[in-house]
């Protein structure tokens, strides 16, 4: 059997057209069902002094970045004191929702997980790429789920499909102390992730009353009750503080 | 030295050079090797003690009375057994099995004994892993190296009760009593460390 | 009461004759066959490993690290077994002038028992093998999966295997020390047996002192990674994002645990090597041994001796530096029993008119491996030196030298000098010859270059080696190693081959092929149920008197009356009469 | 012929090992630490005293074996033994090791801690070094496991007075030559070993203890630190690299770290 170097090509693009076709049947059906989360995470207290990754303690991974400095990401607070790197999701949905077939993407580069936070579903597949010329590690250190931890050469490509709802399962890569990556696991499709001003919008929420919950890294986790309206735009603003 | 057509019939091979039964041997040999394992439990549990200068006293004079208590039940059914033993060399079969049915009975009181005071100790919240006196490891030792004693008690109890059901029907001789309660003397003995070295160290000091 | 099986028959059915048979001849088969089994698992994990250091990288890190664990385990498992379990059970008996062991049962439930830690051990190779060595060195053995791939259900099933190796070697020592003490035919004093059956007691009385301390430690072990104690486990350690529950344990404790059992361990498997090598050696020099009672003193030194070096494991552990010290000096005594050994087979040899023969070949070359081994040991010995060789390359030279090659030339040899007795057929001697040299030469080169490359400092257990610059001229040494162990690996197959089409076509084999003088070689091919078909014969002499003035043969059998060269003539040799 | 081919073989041998010996081919990388050199001297004392220990009974052996070539019919003989000499001889070997030996291993361990020594701590984890200088006061911050963080890798107490001024590296160890350093090794999760070849240094690091070692290193330049006790599946890449700095090089980079 031999396959020519365009047929992978051609069937993806495919299932991407079907999938577009789907999506834009379902999408107006949706958005007058569904209502819509929008808000910020905001950060109190003194904006800590971000800090700088000390990549030179491999080489290669040093050599990657020449001389721009690299930070961790684990408590990124912009200038208006939005939070980045935070998971948001709605508690208590109910109903079933299909899995998407396409996988979400998380890649290990330049030493470092991209995305550093991201949400997947129940049994949708989880990619995890590195596209660094070193070997890395993934620590998965799931505790709903099957944890698993092993090295990754480069160019490697792992598909992980989780089976329990889990927020959040933490990655980590030990060959790499300060690489650290998180995914929410959610049965439902309303879950977001900050962006650098700590802005994120949860869309097609169907109407009814739930909780909001945010969690980050280092801050813990809260939530707030929050109604939602077909048609509407709910805005909520949560804040965490800091340097306790 | 023996007279001659003994000891042919000693030399015609299967028979000890040393007149200790195979059975009596293998025991002694037994034995030993499980003192080893109790010394090294020993010697752990020292050595995670030593290492921690506040480890935990938490037994009180009536926990030690009941440990005494344990001790008087271990050690009479020892002496009931050596009886045992004795009448069963003399040939009185009925005699010994009483004596083991005793020592049965001491032994059973002992695990009853034990049991309910393991029961106090998880019911206050000790576990393998916790305690509520302080280092952990006070009864990860505590029930490690008791729960080892025990099932070599609870194992001895069994194979008393086969040996004196047979010894009833005439299916036993004098040497496996007598092995059996150099087990059973064993099993005592390690208690015999197990009293002072566990119990009495932990003893609340006021 | 009686347990010896003359008084009831030989079993009739083909189980209970051949797969749960109580005959220590039949167990004794099965142990080797086993053990074969596992050693060539253990040689194909060796082969994948020589491949992906020396030739590609083809494993994970991880996969590498799982390899070499079951390496050394199914190894440690398969050596530690073969040298007593297979030939003691077989020719303890015999040797001995018994008509089995002690405990049969027992000896039949030690065998299925090791069996199961085989097998178990292996399914841990499916599961997932640890990652932690062999020597499972807690936290890392300790505290599951979060510490690594393998170290979840594959921990906790190596863990089981090493339980029941205790049990099997518990039973097995206390059943080889009774039929020693308990069933020695007539005449044979304990200065007239075999040196092999010496080496075999030694083994058992070791094991039964030891194989306790391990099992202990295990049941602490498997405690702290299913009941969450935390005997092995100190407090705050922070793995996998989290501080684990785990409070106040010591991984020291561990190591001297471990440590107690594992250099004595070494013992176990290399004294009756050392024994059964002197035993068919003296047959094929035609010579008396050279100095029998030093050689049984060095075995109470041996045992002795092994039971308080242990912490020259643990130089560098972080035990205190004082005990460093006392361990280092008692180490560098462990030489003189050894030396003893070593003189005793020069002088042995020494002008002697030796037959080259396999058997004698496999000794011979046991005699220079354990002299190139038993030097080394002189380096790891000195605290001062082993801060540098320790956990190098060097070290792992120089136990494959010793424990590996020099072990597995006695069980070569073994096999070759007793395979007549065993299946009643001869051994090809060409391609004993062949394999003999290609094995030697491959071991010295794999080995010495292992040693040489314990000089760079290289350590052990490194899956890759390119993220060093200090490791960069190690590359082309490891290069040379896997070429030679894959040739060498290669070369078993000959005696494989010989093995088995000897089993079915080798030269039928007279009762006594090699003018041998044990009891085993009065017996008929094949040895009967219950060995001695009449009444077990009478000893009046050792089993070396070989090259007798004046006699008509070179050689006396132990059940010849007569005057012999063993210094005991007379004593507790039973009249004529008693007979 | 075949004779020739076997002297051939041997004298190949030889030649390759000597010249390896020679040139140095997976030799001791220098020595560059104090105590390294009296560990030299004593290497090479035992590979002289046990290399001719070797080379003689294995040529002693051989010729034994070589002598009974071929022979048959001669009677066999026997050589005296002198039980003594060899009793002696080996009592001699064990005697001699054990002074060499154990003075060195005394030289490193048994000397009192010196006042002035440059405190440096070592906390390894799976798998990376990380390293801990304790700042101008002098004083390192109090840690807890608690703490730790991918940011905070070592569990500095945020609310600890001397920490904040403590400069944590990652795989790197700077320090200068000519000054003796004592390092505290500690890990936080399971065992590692520091192990440095050039220094002639190798030490468990053990989760619960505190392990201190001193050296002195006496050359300038760049070594790596590797780990010796497995440690998981990133073992064989658990690098780092010790940088032996001019003193006053030492202290000027010190002194730019921590502004």
């Amino acid at each position: 059997m031999s396959l020519r170097p365009w047929f992978p090509l051609v069937s993806w693009s495919s299932w991407a057209w079907l999938a577009l076709l789907a999506s834009s049947l379902l999408r107006p059906l949706q958005a007058e069902e569904g209502g819509e989360v929008t808000g910020q995470v905001l950060f109190e207290g003194e904006i800590p002094r971000p800090k700088r990754i000390r990549m030179n303690a491999d080489k290669e991974c040093d050599k990657m970045h020449g001389e721009t400095k690299v930070y961790f990401d684990n408590l990124v607070v912009s200038e208006g004191r939005g939070i980045r790197w935070v998971f948001v999701y709605l508690h208590g949905v109910k109903g079933e929702y299909p899995t998407p077939a396409d996988p979400v993407q998380m890649l290990q580069k330049g030493c470092g997980f991209s995305p550093h936070v991201s949400g997947v579903r129940v049994g949708q597949k989880l990619e995890i790429l590195n596209e660094d010329p070193v070997p890395h590690n993934i620590n998965c250190t799931a505790k709903f789920n099957k944890p698993f931890n092993e090295t990754q050469s480069s160019g490697n490509r792992k598909e992980q499909v989780f089976t329990n709802a889990e927020v959040m399962v933490g990655f980590r890569c030990d060959l790499h102390p300060w690489m650290g990556a998180y995914c929410g696991v959610t049965k439902h499709p309303f879950f977001a992730v900050t962006d650098e001003k700590g802005q994120f919008t949860i869309r097609n929420v169907p109407p009814g009353s739930y909780t909001l919950k945010a969690w980050h890294e280092e801050l813990g986790s809260q939530g707030a009750p929050v109604t939602v309206t077909a048609g509407a735009s709910q805005a909520v603003t949560l804040t965490f503080k800091g340097g306790q | 030295m023996t007279s001659e057509p003994a000891l042919a019939a000693d030399w015609s091979g299967g028979k000890s050079p040393y007149a200790v039964s195979h059975l009596k041997l293998g025991m002694w040999l037994f034995i030993v090797g499980d003192a080893f394992t109790f010394a090294a439990l020993f010697v752990g549990y020292g050595y995670l003690r030593l290492g921690h200068p506040e480890w935990p006293r938490p037994f009180d004079t009536g926990s030690i009375l009941q440990a005494s208590l344990m001790t008087f039940f271990l050690l009479s059914s020892s002496a009931t057994m050596a009886v045992a033993v004795a009448k069963a060399r003399k040939g009185d079969a009925s005699a010994a099995v009483q004596h083991m049915v005793l020592t049965v009975i001491g032994g059973l009181l002992f695990l009853i004994v034990h049991a309910l005071e393991w029961r106090h100790l998880i019911q206050q919240g000790a576990s393998l892993f916790s305690n509520p006196w302080g280092v952990p490891l006070f009864t990860g030792c505590f029930f490690t190296i008791t729960g080892m004693h025990m099932a070599h008690v609870a194992s001895g109890l069994v194979v008393l009760l086969v040996i004196a059901t047979k010894l009833k029907h005439q299916h036993a001789t004098a040497d496996h009593v007598e092995v059996a309660g150099l087990y059973w003397h064993f099993v005592d003995l390690v208690w015999m460390f197990i009293f002072p070295l566990i119990y009495l160290l932990s003893m609340r000091t006021r | 009461m009686s347990e010896t099986h003359a008084e009831h028959e030989a079993p009739r059915s083909f189980i209970r004759r051949y797969i749960f048979s109580m005959d220590h001849k039949v167990i004794g088969i099965q142990y080797l066959l086993a053990m074969l089994l596992l050693a060539v698992v253990g040689l194909a994990l060796t082969v994948v490993m020589r491949w992906h250091l020396g030739i590609r990288t083809v494993l994970r890190p991880e996969t590498y690290l799982s390899l070499m664990t079951m390496h050394a385990s199914l190894m440690f498992v398969v050596v530690t077994v073969t040298p007593t379990s297979a030939f003691g059970n077989y020719f303890l008996p015999l040797q001995v002038g018994a008509r089995d062991m002690a405990f049969p049962f027992l000896n039949m439930l030690s065998f299925w028992v090791a069996l199961a830690a085989g097998l178990v051990l292996l399914s841990s190779l499916i599961v997932g093998a640890p990652i932690s060595g062999w020597t499972a060195y807690p936290p890392l053995s300790a505290v599951g999966g979060v510490a690594g791939p393998g170290l979840g259900l594959g921990q906790t099933l190596w863990l089981v295997a090493v339980a029941l190796l205790c049990v099997s070697s518990m039973m097995g020592a206390l059943n080889f020390i009774a039929t020693t003490l308990n069933l020695r035919t007539r005449g044979m004093s304990m200065m007239r047996l075999p040196v092999s059956v010496w080496g075999w007691l030694t083994a058992a009385v070791t094991g039964l002192l030891v194989f306790p301390v391990l099992s202990a430690g295990g049941i602490m072990l498997l405690l702290d990674r299913l009941g969450k104690t935390s005997f092995f486990v100190p407090s705050g350690l922070y793995l996998g994002g989290e501080v684990l529950p785990h409070q106040g344990g010591s991984p020291l404790l561990w190591q001297h645990l471990f440590w107690f059992f594992g250099h004595p361990e070494v013992y176990i498997v290399i004294v009756p090597s050392m024994c059964m090598v002197t035993h068919i050696m003296a047959n094929f020099a035609r010579r008396p041994i050279f100095g029998y009672r030093y050689l049984v003193l060095s075995l109470f030194g041996f045992v002795t001796l092994g039971g308080v070096v242990w912490g020259h494991h643990m130089f560098v552990s972080g035990m205190s530096p004082y005990s460093g010290l006392a361990f280092s000096i008692l180490t560098l005594f462990v030489s003189i029993p050894a030396a003893i050994f070593a003189i005793s087979w020069l002088m042995t040899l020494w002008g002697a008119r030796i037959q080259f023969r396999p058997p004698m070949l496999y000794c011979l070359g046991f005699v220079s491996l354990f002299i190139s081994g038993g030097v080394g040991g002189l380096f790891n010995a000195q605290s001062s030196l082993d801060i540098y060789l320790h956990d190098t390359y060097w070290v792992v030279g120089h136990l494959h030298l010793l424990f590996a090659m020099a072990a597995i030339f006695s069980v070569f040899a073994a096999i070759h000098f007793w395979f007549p007795k065993m299946f009643g057929r001869m051994m090809n001697d060409t391609l004993g010859t062949i394999h003999f040299w290609f094995t030697l030469v491959g071991a010295y080169i794999i080995f010495l270059t292992m040693h040489y490359m314990g000089f760079l400092g290289h350590p052990r257990r490194y899956a890759e080696i390119s993220q060093f610059d200090f490791l960069k001229p190690a590359a082309s040494a490891h290069t040379l190693i896997s070429v030679v162990a894959l040739i060498t690996a290669g070369a078993q197959i000959l005696f494989l081959f010989n093995f088995f089409w000897s089993l079915f076509a080798g030269r039928k084999a007279a009762t006594n092929p090699w003018n041998s003088t044990s009891l085993e070689w009065t017996l008929p091919n094949p040895v009967p149920f219950s060995n001695f078909e009449r009444d077990i014969p009478v000893v009046h002499r050792w089993a070396y008197d070989f090259e007798l003035p004046g006699g008509a043969q070179d050689y006396e059998m132990q059940t010849a009356p007569g005057p012999s060269m063993d210094g005991q003539t007379g004593k507790g040799v039973p009249t004529e009469k008693s007979t | 012929m075949r004779r020739a081919v076997a002297w051939l073989v041997f004298w190949l041998v030889a030649a390759g090992v000597v010249a390896a010996f020679y040139k140095r081919v997976l030799w001791f990388p220098p020595a560059v630490s104090e105590h390294g050199l009296s560990m030299d001297s004593q290497f090479s004392v035992s590979f002289l005293v046990i290399g001719t220990l070797f080379v003689a009974a294995q040529a002693l052996f051989g010729y034994a074996v070589l002598r009974g070539r071929g022979k048959s019919g001669q009677p066999p003989s026997f050589w005296p033994s002198n039980p003594r000499f060899e009793k002696r001889l080996i009592l001699a070997i064990v005697g001699v090791f054990s002074m060499g030996s154990e003075k060195a291993w005394a030289n490193m361990y048994f000397r009192k801690p010196s006042p002035d020594a440059l405190e440096i701590e070592l906390t390894a984890e799976q798998f990376a070094w990380n390293v801990r200088y304790p700042g101008a006061d002098g004083q390192f911050g109090d840690t807890a496991p608690k703490f730790i963080t991918r940011a905070n890798p070592i569990g500095l107490n945020p609310s600890s007075r001397s920490g904040g001024d403590d400069l944590v590296l990652l795989n790197e160890v700077r320090v200068p030559a000519q000054r003796r350093v004592r390092l505290t090794l500690r890990s936080k999760d399971v065992l590692h070993s520091f192990w440095v070849p050039n220094l002639r240094l190798k030490q468990d690091i053990v989760p619960g203890l505190a392990i201190q070692v001193e050296f002195l290193a006496t050359k300038t330049g760049q070594f790596e630190i590797a780990c010796a006790e497995l440690c998981g599946l990133g073992h064989f890449r658990m690098k780092g690299t010790l940088i032996v700095m001019e003193a006053q090089e030492f202290d000027q980079w010190l002194e730019e770290e921590s502004e």
